[in-house]
């Protein structure tokens, strides 16, 4: 039974590794094709099969006028929009999650769990719904094709994410830490600032990668409200869609645009392991 | 507790959140209560002409939601049942423990948009790696072209991409299970699969039901995947409710009854999540 | 997007321009249009140094990098260089072009000066572009009558015109002109393997070449590449496939509606027959083909892969560049034709051999009407089709910038870019037959286009699939756009049809 | 000087969780809040702290009313059953922090800090994390810095509860040293439990709490011997007293068919009539001349046994100071220590006590 189980185990484990990798390999292989070696077939190995080149890469970083896309900008743009936007889901998430976790909030027939399910039920709104009236807004507001007006967005994407990881984070800190703050002189401010928070970092952690995460790979909010002085990088690469299709570059861009983000997998998996982040997801 | 101070806590985010979508609800509920389209833009109001076309006359949009309801319910069996058993696989003793770890969470941090075309160059029928794999044995699946392996593909792309999410979510929650209920269960020389069922599985029952909660309401949202794989396609066989509603909104800018198929869908995700939630705390929780 | 393919085609470029020396000053300075150097005209490069807008912003939203992205990027740092103007570039996806411009459009906003779209959105856009200024319009000498038709309205003209594009026939000449192959053909069919003129014998031929590996480049090749995923260009392949059954010259008065009754003639046996085609092309498409857009169709075509592909001359250009595996083995012809053609006067089919070509132009551009900068946005475009930059242009594939001006019909354009005689020949006379044509069909530019197209879209997609069959999908379509017709209003449709039958017609 | 609760009631669901709770503490007096769990033990202490809110009635300490003092300025001090510290800081750290929270002089802390931690014997751990002491330390950095702050009201939630057997006898003792001392004599003391031994041993003034009510109120001593109604008895004993429906008739009280026992003397002036009768499990005893009882569930609890007996309708719990197993369903003889015998009304008061003058 355990042999059989380990054997099981292995044999699933490197099965899923081999199925997750799989589109990845064949974009790194296809980044340095071209059109011929791309309609010729499906072809594996540079040199072997066909003759590598760099253009799928180059197109990236050359600008509009020479045939590339030039992502430079837009990948700043993306990782200040998403950086800003997830820290204060992060400090307005935190907070409403600690009321809904530690007060009892009652109006007529509304209470903590309804507040949490409106948190939450802000993400059941497919964007493309909400894109025409969020363009009104921030075109009242001024805030079309600005760097504010995205983050002002976004934090509606990710806010209810923050809340979710949030409460749940709390609910399983013992309200008892409060309390003992509050008896030790703390007003409920204090409480928080000075006992809670300190030892929510591993929740608050896991809420922003997960913030991050969702802001990065977000693509319609961006395309529908920025124009031209704001671009991120989803819509950037997007518009490689032309009417060819280039395998090449747009596999370039696949790889360049997780990358940040696995740096990110390696923080989550360090603090998975050191344990921190258990306590902050369950 | 009870304290004044809990406005202060709950209300900036609230009122944020509220202040940042009073405007595009109301917006969208009035929407639907005209006839905007590329011709007449504007709130003409023309009562629930919009509604009862839906209700009545619109066999596309309800087919595309009870599609929505087979690939969501599908694809998040499949991830929770695939990102509990990886998560379970990883959980103690395996080599590589950490690189297989990091590796089962990358896809959820691609972008679908992005991703899906890579995912579209690989199924390709002619040109693409994966029938290229097939012909070794002699088969081409039409992995794009038929209406029932489309639908198949698509649940291929979105269980790669967010199977990594619910692993994140298992693995965390095995790894903060508490000691106690296993060493008991050792003690009472439980087998492993005993110990699964009677120890690990009801201790993960919250979590889970958070976890298939918040991938349903993502997964209903389905859409960039559609939209890049199969346009839909073949035919209407892999519409869902968001692309039919990104169809009549941005493409056909039938703004009025774009609001309306939004503003019942919203309803109707509202009230079955509500019910699915009833369900999964009864059946998960045994209570 | 290629290097290789810039650098050689400049380098070919270059070379003749240096032997016909019209290298000045201007084509020193700007690489790409060292072939002829600068044309002199109101917008030439010499007219635009001396404009000085500095300080002005220029937004312009165009298509996606390469086609039509790449010379509007390109052309915006030359105008940048030469005025001192700031021009922002904007890339957008082919099928968003409409809405991007469109949302700000309806909110009252002019977030860019200049947008790109299709020829067919002139009637939604056209209250919120600029005219054109006539001083522009006097000067495009060039511009042949039935293109500023298409790009005005009631003889206001909205879109610059930057753009032909039609849709034609593409071979492979290395199969339908090869002897072996004719003889093979004859064996096996008993018919005579030339270039189709029915739709009737592309599909016998296609069906022929489909699924076996006729060029021994070891894969299997395919009959044909055509769109027929449901997107936004799909309307377009099945248009170009209908117009021989069902736009018949002795019925004047609408192909998609009849114009007195504004009943649509969608579901028609013309139609019907051009679907049940459409339908048997589902098999001799490379696998996977149902689900083409035309960026498949592209590299299908262009990458050697089929005998026949027929929709914009973005694939003909393409394959025709200097590195493509199948240069100057296409070639390009009037879309088929059909024995018989629907005639819905008398409910009959009349015998008689047809062909119509569907004006299905590409690239229109227009100015904002709430824009700030007009006066730089209309020199901009004046700029962009400026005779050197458009010789330049028309010549590089990927451009996707095609001809429309009277100069560009002639086979010494193609050739001195290296196209074989003959193909640059057919290619020129195919487009020029076109313009001459009197049995023509101009796309559907009404109120609710876009609704139209998709309901088609929708409707033709499931007969494809297998979901319904093409008498019953039309019948769907049928309805859907009688639907769209009551809430649009059938007179807001037919007082905007009756400018493109008119010009079908032939009374413009 | 002392602390008046006044008609307190708190009833935030269906169920009262404090009802009508009028109690009066001294300083210098260690009070046990004696009641099983739900009891209202732990929403009497919070309410006490400021933690909770009645819904009705008052709170007076020293004089002036203590609802109106938000808990952050109550100077109370309360140790929980859990282990709470704040995990973040070091054991100094947190011993210091309601020290620091009331801006108290750097030295001073030290001085205070110190002091509470040689009291409970923590001296050596100082720059530890809470993370890394056993349970038994981390409670007693709690104590610590409940006893630093010198705090005019100490509520203890169940501090031993969660410890072994051996650490809490031991920490018991010292709580009983430490309460005794001198500077104790200003601070009342509230200690809840559900252990009726602890309180005992505790020995101050018990309180029974049951459902939110209080029930009694008394000197351990008194509360034992004479509880004020069947619940309070069987609140009071573990294992419970036994309790069951009997009535007396012409000298003999008479529990079922099977068991009928001849009135003791102190007895004799109880009228005919229906009785609740209680006796002690330890008040059972072996005797072969006793009568028949299955055995239900026999448990070992260290030197003891404790025996679930049954006969019919008649059920008891018995101790038996020795250890044996019983199988299930066997029969073994019993008898009762007659003299006693507590007599309840059938109401609850109760009617007679073996320890009444």
């Amino acid at each position: 039974m355990p042999k059989l189980y380990t054997f099981l185990k292995y044999f699933f484990v490197i099965l899923w590794a081999c199925f997750v990798i799989a589109p990845f390999l064949w974009a790194i292989s296809t980044s340095f094709k071209d059109f011929n070696s791309v309609t010729g077939g499906a072809t594996y190995i540079p040199w072997l099969q066909f003759e590598p080149t760099l253009d799928g890469w180059s197109v990236l970083f050359k600008p509009g006028s020479q045939g590339g896309i030039n992502i430079i900008g837009p990948y700043f743009n993306s990782i200040f929009v998403t950086l800003t936007a997830s820290l204060i889901s992060i400090v307005l998430g935190t907070l409403a999650a600690y009321a809904l976790s530690r007060y009892t909030f009652k109006a007529g027939f509304v209470k903590n769990n309804d507040i949490t399910f409106f948190f939450i039920s802000q993400r059941i709104m497919p964007p493309v719904v909400l894109s025409i009236p969020f363009f009104l807004f921030l075109s009242t507001l001024g805030l079309l094709d600005s760097l504010a007006g995205l983050i002002l967005v976004y934090i509606v994407l990710l806010m209810p994410i923050a809340v979710w990881i949030m409460v749940d984070f709390f609910n399983r800190v013992p309200k008892e830490i409060d309390e003992t703050a509050l008896i030790d002189g703390c007003n409920p401010f204090q409480a928080f600032f000075k006992v809670v928070l300190p030892n929510s970092v591993p929740g608050m952690l896991v809420a922003g990668l997960f913030c991050i995460i969702f802001g990065w790979i977000d693509f319609f909010f961006a395309f529908i409200l920025t124009f031209t002085k704001v671009q991120l990088l989803p819509v950037k690469i997007v518009a490689l869609n032309s009417s060819i299709t280039p395998w090449w570059s747009l596999s370039a861009a696949a790889l360049v645009s997780v990358a940040p983000l696995i740096i990110v997998a390696f923080i989550v998996e360090r603090y998975l392991s050191k344990g921190n982040l258990s306590g902050a997801l369950k | 507790m009870n304290f004044k101070h809990k406005y202060v806590f709950l209300l900036p985010g609230l009122i944020v959140l509220i202040g940042i979508l009073i405007f595009p609800i109301i917006f969208t509920v009035r929407l639907s209560l005209s006839g905007w389209n590329s011709f007449n833009p504007g709130l003409d109001f023309i009562g629930f002409k919009n509604y009862v076309r839906l209700f009545t006359d619109d066999p596309r949009f309800w087919q595309s939601f009870f599609r929505l309801s087979f690939l969501a319910i599908t694809t998040v069996f499949l991830q929770y049942i695939i990102g509990f058993a990886l998560a379970h696989m990883v959980w103690k003793d395996i080599k590589f423990k950490r690189f297989f770890r990091v590796l089962f969470l990358i896809p959820m941090m691609t972008t679908p948009v992005i991703m899906t075309v890579i995912w579209r160059t690989f199924f390709h029928e002619s040109l693409g790696p994966l029938n290229d794999f097939l012909s070794i044995f002699g088969v081409q699946p039409p992995w794009l072209s038929s209406p029932s392996l489309a639908k198949v593909s698509i649940i291929v792309v979105e269980v790669w991409q967010w199977t990594s999410f619910m692993f994140l979510l298992m693995l965390a929650g095995l790894l903060s299970l508490p000691k106690e209920p296993f060493l008991a269960a050792a003690v009472d020389g439980a087998s492993p699969f005993k110990k699964f069922i009677y120890v690990t599985f009801p201790l993960m029952a919250p979590i889970s039901i958070g976890a298939i909660i918040i991938r349903l309401i993502e997964a209903s949202k389905i859409m960039d995947t559609v939209f890049v794989l199969t346009s839909g396609g073949p035919g209407t066989s892999t519409e869902t409710s968001s692309f039919f509603i990104f169809i009549k909104g941005l493409r056909e800018f039938q703004m009025g009854y774009a609001a309306t198929a939004s503003f019942t869908y919203l309803i109707i995700m509202i009230i079955s999540l509500t019910i699915i939630v009833k369900v999964l705390t009864k059946v998960l929780m045994r209570e | 997007m290629k290097l290789k393919t810039l650098i050689s085609a400049l380098a070919s470029v270059l070379l003749i321009g240096s032997q016909v020396a019209h290298a000045d000053k201007w084509g020193d300075q700007f690489p790409h249009i060292a072939a002829t150097g600068d044309i002199p005209g109101m917008c030439s490069y010499e007219s635009m140094s001396k404009k000085d807008y500095s300080g002005r912003t220029l937004t312009i939203n165009t298509h996606a990098i390469p086609v039509m992205g790449e010379p509007t990027a390109l052309h915006a740092e030359q105008f940048e260089k030469l005025t001192g103007a700031k021009v922002e570039v904007t890339h957008t996806p082919a099928g968003d072009l409409y809405s991007k411009a469109m949302v700000p459009f309806q909110a009252g906003q002019a977030p860019y000066d200049i947008v790109f779209g299709f020829s067919n959105f002139i009637n939604d856009w056209k209250r919120y572009l600029a005219p054109v200024p006539q001083e522009y319009v006097d000067q495009m000498e060039g511009v042949s009558a039935s293109h500023k038709a298409i790009a005005s309205w009631d003889g206001v003209m909205y879109q610059y015109p930057v753009d032909g594009d039609r849709h034609y026939l593409k071979y492979r000449k290395d199969v339908i002109d090869n002897p072996e192959m004719q003889a093979k053909y004859k064996a096996d069919t008993g018919n005579e393997l030339k270039v189709p003129t029915t739709w009737k014998e592309y599909g016998e031929m296609a069906s022929y070449f489909n699924g076996w590996d006729w060029d021994g480049d070891g894969e299997p090749e395919y009959g044909s590449a055509e769109v027929m995923k449901k997107d936004d260009l799909m309307y377009a392949a099945f248009y170009s496939r209908s117009v021989a059954y069902a736009k018949n010259p002795s019925t004047p008065g609408g192909f998609f509606f009849d114009l007195e009754t504004m009943e649509p003639l969608i579901n028609n046996p013309g139609f019907v027959e051009a679907l049940t085609d459409w339908v048997d092309a589902v098999n001799y498409v490379p696998p996977g083909g149902i689900n083409f857009g035309l960026g498949d169709e592209i590299n299908s075509f262009g990458g050697g892969q089929t005998l026949f592909s027929f929709s914009w001359d973005d694939a003909f250009v393409a394959a025709m560049q200097p590195d493509s595996p199948i240069s100057n083995q296409v070639g390009a012809a009037q879309l088929p034709g059909a024995d018989k053609v629907w005639n819905r006067e008398n409910g009959m089919w009349d015998a008689k051999s047809n062909q119509a070509p569907f004006f299905v132009w590409g690239w229109a551009v227009g100015v904002a009407g709430k824009s700030d900068n007009k006066d730089v946005a209309f020199d901009y475009l004046c700029f962009f089709a400026n005779g050197a930059n458009h010789q330049a242009d028309i010549g590089i594939g990927r451009f996707g910038v095609n001809p429309f001006m009277e100069e560009d019909f002639k086979a010494d354009v193609w050739t001195q870019i290296g196209w074989d005689k003959d193909i640059a020949q057919s290619y020129v006379e195919t487009l020029a037959d076109m313009e001459k044509s009197t049995n023509r069909v101009f796309p559907l530019r009404v109120p609710g286009t876009f609704e139209f197209n998709s309901a088609l879209a929708t409707g033709t997609a499931k007969a494809l699939a297998g979901q319904l069959s093409p008498q019953a999908a039309l019948d769907e379509v049928y309805a859907e756009w009688v639907a769209i017709l009551e809430r649009v209003g059938a007179d807001n449709v037919r007082d905007a049809y009756a400018v493109g039958v008119k010009m079908e017609d032939n009374e413009l | 000087m002392s602390l008046l609760i006044d008609h307190i009631s708190f009833k935030p669901t269906e169920e009262y969780h404090l009802n009508d709770v009028t109690l009066n503490f001294n300083p210098g007096k260690m009070y046990t809040i004696l009641g099983r769990t739900l009891s209202g033990k732990t929403t009497l202490l919070k309410t006490i702290a400021g933690l909770q809110t009645p819904d009705s009635g008052s709170i007076n300490f020293e004089g002036a009313d203590f609802l109106s003092v938000p808990v952050w300025n109550r100077n109370v001090a309360m140790v929980y059953q859990q282990f709470i510290n704040y995990p973040h800081l070091n054991v100094i750290e947190n011993i210091a922090f309601p020290l620091k929270q009331r801006k108290m002089e750097e030295n001073l802390i030290e001085k205070e800090v110190k002091e509470a931690m040689e009291k409970v014997g923590l001296i050596g751990f100082e720059l530890r994390k809470i993370q890394e002491l056993s349970g038994g330390q981390q409670q007693r950095v709690a104590l610590a810095r409940s006893l630093a702050k010198k705090a005019k009201i100490l509520l203890l939630d169940e501090p031993l509860v969660n410890l072994d057997y051996k650490l809490r006898e031991g920490l018991r003792e010292e709580f009983k040293k430490l309460f005794s001392g001198s500077e104790a004599s200003n601070s009342i003391l509230i200690y809840a439990s559900t252990d009726p031994l602890e309180a005992m041993q505790l020995n101050g003034d018990i309180i029974v709490i049951d459902e939110g009510k209080v029930l009694q109120t008394g000197s351990a001593k008194d509360v034992f011997e004479n509880p004020a109604t069947a619940k309070v008895a069987e609140i009071t004993n573990d294992p419970a007293m036994n309790i069951n429906k009997g009535h007396i008739q012409d000298n003999t009280l008479v529990m079922n068919n099977n068991v009928q026992i001849q009135i003791p003397d102190q007895l004799k002036s109880i009228p005919n009539g229906d009785y609740q009768v209680g006796i002690r499990a330890t008040d059972l005893y072996l005797d072969d001349n006793g009568f028949s009882f299955d055995v239900e569930i026999s448990e070992i609890s260290g030197s003891e046994t404790f025996l679930h007996l049954r006969n019919n309708d008649l059920k008891c719990v018995a101790t038996i100071e020795e250890v044996k197993t019983y199988e299930a369903n066997e029969v073994v003889k019993i008898n009762f220590d007659k003299s006693k015998i507590y007599l309840f009304k059938e109401t609850g008061e109760l009617l007679h006590s073996p320890y009444q003058q």
